[in-house]
């Protein structure tokens, strides 16, 4: 599964993208990120507030009961601010 | 109909002929033009870097392009965004929009604008004395963007 | 604050760009322009001519500009107007405001060109081949004018 | 007094402006309208239906009953339509 973060997100977590292989048990997004959150502390303190982390699967918004696969490619970020 | 995500300023006078030219049956252009302002409340900005989801943006402003010409009988849009590094007075963003009617074009600019601000995969930057911070989004740029839910201009 | 009604073409891109030089706390910058259409309902327009009551119409966009200024917080507003005979595709007006929150610059632009076209003395004559005829006002206008009294954006 | 009359009204009266002396009982918008309508058929004709007529008095929109006098610019025009 390819993971993309951005602003906070990928500051936070250190990183702006990474390919990763998810356990099994892992099929919804909800499921992703409490599995991220596990992975350290940068990822931890990223999702801590889920309220203020957004979804995209597949550069959709989705909701966080949307399943996701090994081929997907999911992205977190906090609310947008352009324009 | 033209979506653009770039780094290099733009000509709002050029863009905006460009998108009448040979369209005799346009009789309203309505357009907005974001740009960086030199304060967040009362802390003076040195300027601002955008950051995107490239792709995501594309297809996000895609469907905007589509909903809007879905509602109104539009002429022609254009959506221009920059991304990068910006100092106040620089420009942001361009919406345009083009119809025979001022009121479907003033209407689908706004719902561009405002959908813009809460969908498509934006992030501002700033650069304040204390350092940098991340924008936080506001609450009023969703209600703006859900009175378009309720309402069809 | 600035008004114009001059027979010249204009260039919305160097306008726009004065509108808001020096003034980094613009945030939005909306601007409507209005062209000659080449069709009346159905019914070609070769040219459209311009007449106006010189004194009376400065006074009367004077007039809005500043009830623009009394209802919303404005940083810059520019309203252009030609007079003369123009062609389809020609810009007829430029209205343009610039504020802090683009909202206010969306409402005042609006109420700025919906007022303009009840209360600004200008009148069209088309001419069709059928000769010249005098444009008759639209009760859609007078809507669109009235819409502004009870409703402050 | 000073007249002035625009697009339509101009063509059918046949002239854009004139100075005039109203005789004394014209001492208002309706009253002024009333009497220009007997200087001549140009007149009568572009003055038949007042619900198309819009009256300036000194550069300011009035009503009928708005009162005139020798030293005022008054204008008569069809309803507006620029932009």
């Amino acid at each position: 599964m390819r993971l993309l973060y951005f602003a906070w997100l990928r500051a936070k977590i250190g990183i702006g993208h990474e390919e990763v292989e998810v356990p099994d048990h892992v099929r919804d997004v909800a499921g992703l990120l409490a599995w991220l959150k596990s992975r350290g502390p940068g990822y931890a303190e990223a999702l801590a507030d889920l309220r203020v982390v957004r979804t995209a699967v597949n550069q959709a918004y989705v909701k966080p009961d949307h399943p996701v696969g090994r081929d997907d490619e999911v992205a977190l970020f906090p609310p947008v601010t352009g324009g | 109909m033209t979506i653009r995500v770039e780094a290099a300023d733009f000509d709002p006078g050029a863009e905006l002929a460009a998108l009448t030219r040979g369209k005799p049956g346009i009789g309203g252009l309505v357009s907005f033009v974001g740009l960086v302002r030199d304060l967040a409340g009362e802390t003076p900005i040195a300027a601002l870097t955008l950051e995107h989801y490239p792709g995501m943006t594309e297809r996000q402003l895609g469907e905007l392009e589509a909903e809007a010409n879905r509602r109104w009988p539009l002429d022609a849009t254009l959506i221009i965004h920059r991304v990068g590094r910006l100092e106040p007075g620089d420009r942001i963003v361009l919406v345009a929009v083009a119809s025979a009617h001022r009121d479907a074009a003033f209407d689908a600019c706004r719902f561009l604008i405002d959908w813009l601000k809460t969908r498509a995969p934006f992030w501002k930057m700033e650069e304040t004395s204390d350092g940098p911070r991340w924008v936080v989004a506001r609450a009023e740029d969703d209600a703006a963007a859900a009175h378009w839910l309720e309402h069809t201009g």
